[in-house]
């Protein structure tokens, strides 16, 4: 765990935040399309970039995160990680965080994030809720996010991990990173109700559903949860409602739905529509969007350069006498 | 590391060459002998996560909707034991459902359901209640590497549980017909290499194989290797290797674990005289442990050589491929083992 | 399964229900309170009746119940189960329903009623949703009812059934017998809402929660919810809040709580209530409730007697043959 | 039946007599262990239903919640996979928790968090996570027959889990504080005829049983028995009816079941060339399938006689007391394999 005097990371003065998030989510944007080129493999969290960036934005290097497999590259970039490094996981090189072992989308430990050592989803819940238990144990402010995608808010592990939470106040916040599909399915083949964040109400949580397309929106409520949380008021559920552009994973039609949705999606695209926003506040110019997505390219790109470099993972290390701590 | 590309894995397992010379992979035969029950028997359902629309995970379920529509062939959330008790429940009102937990990976997410609800609740009632569903699932290493975890071992380990494991084809078919009709529940495992890599003879129309069955794959004098699912294949790959080498290996597709029956392996092992254990799972506590000690114990006087295993090593299961590759036990490994005995 | 053409069971005309929902409240309260004699580990129910009887009262021999651990008698007999072998099911005695092969608060599957075949809380909502699920499947208009304690609805089963319940429209009532503890640990200790009714709405299903002391209260929200799911408008949660007066056990003192507080339940006793009631509105006379009382108490005792000279369950039925059907 | 009864035994397991000759129960050494840790070390807390001011099941952690408190005691909801995924959650933050299933039983509730979580955190992470934390869960047969069921095969099985079974007083406590101190998860399973059955030899004060350990807990030079938990007990009765018989029986405590160390089981066989393998789980695939395929692989050349198991029939496990204990494997059953073993 990160033990280093608590610092803020990648956060500016309040002003600059809006500029600051456009650049995250253009970031996630390019980085997460550049792993589905690589690896047909990949999950695209295209469109998903308000919901991911806004939840994980601004927090301090001794919170804790566990980021919903989906799209996390920005998350975990956010704790101090090395895009090279990443996107290796992406290419199953040896400079990967797990050097090959864990899933691609895992995210590195040392830097407090919670890793993907197994591929059943929901289970990270109840270790989040574990961590939170261990931070309100040492007693101090030290918080943890938690994002899950719509489909796992249907596990058992989601509902005894928020009543956990709720009943013993733990310092978590719990982010649905709602895309309204799990694989083939809509959102209403698996659940009856508007909402997932109406589900709070039966843990006696907090819950609140926010254009998760809206990267103000969701950055606030989940700003307003966590300080609840670093005060000591317990956990809260913060839904953020987008909408999942691409396939399942990188090469899959998703032929199981209607275009015309996707094209309505199209339209409420979270980065140009924070684009938009800014400039009409006149915060940037074109120019500076223009510099801002070469800037990604040009970060994302020597990323690539350096992940393509790296040794494949070897045999060598498969690590056969590590399975236990010593 | 060597490795025998499913392509060239092509044979007709259980069944006689038929005239009509049909040849299917594993998941089309899977996925018809689904198909041949639902339109049987009006009671058979399938449950699962995207096995509607989208044909199921690696198409494990494809052309079933379009022909069953959604009320015979439900999707599922993201709720494992809540499937698996659907099924339970549905199975003791008479219904015969099939539920696809998506990967064996999630059966933890469900093991009570399975082991002390499905397991039990024949024995526990007199006989009075019948649990009569199947329980799909995929194991083991694929082409895609996700979810390979094989827990077989454990549901070996409940009494009440069937648990079988085709390798071929013919049998993915044939078994999946009889685990419909039997009145217990079945837990079904269909490894991912098999899905698409192994094609093969399949009998159409009415074609059962017994749940109880255990199959000689090729006949050899020398030593015995006793294998489950795609460790057949490998097992198959060394023996061609070993008969270069002049040792005649006898291959044995242990293909239903539980209840287990050794007979046909003891039988072997009384003639070769030599037994090597092959799966894919880990070696510790993994089930061949049981064929081995129970082989060890029937046919002591007949050994000539101790029993060896050829397993995953004891550690968790490692994602890239090279590291995948190194980590599980293939066709060299198990050739090395038979080496071994041999020389012993 | 039961499969005769279904009628309804134990079931007088409406006028008379207040009466025989007091006999059957009484007959619940002699009966375990016996079996609470005769085995000290046995789990009173005493204060619970009217949930339970509220519960089950009125059904149709073709549907099928899953009653909660704590006072299933009650609900058994209502199924038409005899109770001599219950009883001898609480002595472990040859003539229970299960031979002594399962707990003893089992239930007889020919008659419709969820077996007890291991001690997992939880699990048992998912296959009653299974056997709704089944129901479904035939068409018809079967329901289940399925009861549990409050501690179990914090079960991950309680989440993935309901929501699965909800997604497909199941028949089938899930009625919470919320005696507000689960062994030491009082409700406020497990739980940060008022109300588990209040879950019901984060599935999308009628969620209410009424005075689990007044029988007629549970028997018209679950008579209300029974005719909703055979219409095929799908489940609902119906949470009876009452008191556990005794232990956890027979023999368990429950030092844990205040004497005031057991004692202020007292005073609320669902079968004193009811007697009140049909006293004031002429129902039953002083001697119609000595009769009520007489009767149950001969009832039981006869079953008793038959019980306990039943023989003892014998080593040579232990049916190790009969894990596997054929 | 033939059983011993509980209070009849009485020893003093891996440690020598103290001078201080302090006795206590199983379970409270098991207590005493908890609470020394916890005394010594700010980072242990329990968690657990009804662990708290009603002492725990049993009186599993009784005394515990009056002198450390709530904070430290914390009562749980009926939420085994959160609970065990709060232990493992706290576990990465640097803390040592224990997490208390109430039951075995129960565990088919968690097994995500277990298997898939706390066993895999540490390779995983190529080391920069570790995971210290204790399950403890009751299991076996009791005083009140209540939520027998004996799982401990199935964890044995995956690798970066501990298992460890203690069979005394002594162990009970020795291993309970060796487990909190070890960067590992370790699934520690207590017996429930032992609670306060076993009374035994406890040393004060630090008192430290490493958890790879296996015991002999009696030297004979005929018969080997590798027995765990209860099992350990009756084998000992068996042991004491067949000296008279003349049969010279060594009983192994085998405390540790994963990781496996047969050391000390071989060096025996080699010493009596026989084994019976006892425990009380199912035979088929049960852990003393391992011990045997180990036994009969490495001792190939020193048993003269096939490894018998001595082990509960495959079937589920019934609850009435008559039925329980025709069931469960017993002192005459354990001696009767011996002489068959001893004869073969
Ligand atoms: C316990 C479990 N069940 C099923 C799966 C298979 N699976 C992988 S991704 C996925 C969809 C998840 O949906 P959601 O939680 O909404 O996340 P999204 O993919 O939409 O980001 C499923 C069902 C799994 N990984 N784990
Ligand atoms: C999964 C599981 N966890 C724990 C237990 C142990 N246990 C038996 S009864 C009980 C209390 C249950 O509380 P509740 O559901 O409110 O029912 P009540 O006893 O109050 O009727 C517990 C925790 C169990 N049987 N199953
Ligand atoms: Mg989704
Ligand atoms: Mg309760």
């Amino acid at each position: 765990m990160a033990t280093a005097a608590p610092t803020r990371i990648n956060h500016p003065a309040p002003h600059a935040h809006g500029r600051d998030l456009l650049r995250l989510m253009i970031l996630s944007r390019v980085l997460e399309q550049t792993c589905c080129e690589l690896n047909p493999r990949w999950f695209p969290a295209e469109g998903e970039e308000a919901a991911i960036v806004g939840a994980f934005y601004g927090l301090r290097s001794d919170d804790f995160i566990a980021a919903h497999y989906r799209g996390p590259f920005i998350a975990y970039y956010l704790r101090g990680a090395d895009l090279a490094r990443l996107i290796g996981q992406a290419l199953a090189k040896a400079n990967g965080y797990a050097r090959g072992r864990a899933l691609g989308f895992t995210g590195p430990f040392e830097l407090g994030c919670l890793p993907w050592v197994a591929g059943d989803l929901g289970t990270s819940l109840g270790v989040a809720t574990g961590v939170a238990t261990g931070y309100q144990y040492e007693g101090g402010d030290r918080v943890v996010v938690c994002s899950f995608g719509d489909g796992t808010s249907n596990r058992g592990d989601f509902h005894e991990a928020l009543n956990l939470a709720a009943v013993w106040k733990l310092p978590i916040v719990y982010v649905c990173q709602n895309n309204q599909y799990s694989i083939s399915l809509h959102l209403s083949q698996v659940l009856a109700t508007d909402t997932i964040a109406a589900r709070a109400a039966g843990y006696g949580m907090p819950g609140v559903a926010v254009d998760g397309n809206d990267v103000l929106a969701v950055r606030a409520a989940v700003e307003h949860a966590v300080e609840s949380a670093r005060a000591g008021l317990g956990p809260s559920l913060v839904e953020a409602q987008s909408y999942r552009l691409s396939g399942h994973w990188a090469s899959d039609p998703g032929g199981y739905r209607r275009d015309e949705d996707v094209a309505a999606w199209r339209e409420r695209d979270p980065i140009t529509r924070l684009e938009r926003q800014l400039l009409e506040a006149g915060e940037v110019t074109r120019h500076d969007l223009d510099q801002l997505w070469q800037d990604a390219r040009d970060e994302v790109a020597r990323a690539v350069e350096v992940a393509q470099a790296a040794p494949s993972c070897d045999a060598a290390d498969i690590g056969l006498g590590e399975a236990y701590a010593s | 590391m060597t490795t025998i590309s499913p392509a060239s894995v092509d044979f007709t397992g259980s069944q006689p060459e038929t005239p009509s010379g049909r040849r299917l992979t594993f998941v089309e035969a899977l996925v018809e002998g689904m198909r041949d029950e639902m339109r049987r028997d009006p009671s058979v359902f399938l449950m699962g996560q995207d096995v509607g629309a989208m044909g199921g995970a690696m198409q494990g379920s494809k052309g079933l909707y379009e022909e069953f529509g959604p009320r015979r062939v439900k999707d599922t959330p993201i709720s494992e034991s809540a499937m698996v008790g659907a099924a339970v429940g549905a199975a003791l009102t008479g219904k015969r459902p099939i539920v696809e937990v998506s990967f064996g990976e999630f059966l933890p997410t469900a093991m009570n359901q399975i082991v002390l609800q499905a397991a039990n609740l024949h024995y526990m009632t007199c006989g009075a209640a019948r649990v009569p569903m199947v329980l799909r699932t995929r194991v083991g290493d694929g082409p895609y590497r996700g979810h390979p975890q094989s827990y077989e071992a454990w549901f070996a380990h409940v009494p009440g549980l069937k648990v079988v494991m085709p390798a071929t084809a013919a049998d993915a078919k044939g078994m999946m017909v009889a685990a419909i009709r039997d009145p217990n529940p079945v837990l079904f495992f269909e490894h991912m290499w098999l899905y698409h890599g192994v094609r093969g003879e399949v009998p159409a129309g009415d074609h059962v194989t017994p749940l109880d069955s255990t199959f000689v794959r090729r006949a050899g004098r020398d030593v015995t290797i006793a294998a489950t699912g795609w460790m057949v294949h490998k097992a198959l790959g060394a023996a061609d290797l070993l008969a270069t080498e002049g040792i005649e290996v006898e291959v044995v597709d242990v293909a239903c674990l539980s209840p287990l029956r050794t007979e046909v392996v003891e039988e072997s092992v009384r003639k070769t005289s030599r037994l090597v254990v092959a799966h894919e799972a880990w070696r510790t506590g993994g089930f061949g442990a049981e064929i081995a000690a129970t082989i060890a114990e029937r046919c002591f006087y007949d050994l000539d050589a101790p029993v060896a295993r050829v397993a995953a090593p004891d550690a968790p299961l490692p994602l890239a491929k090279p590291l995948r590759d190194a980590f599980l036990p293939d066709v060299r490994d198990v050739a090395e083992a038979v080496r071994r005995v041999h020389a012993g």
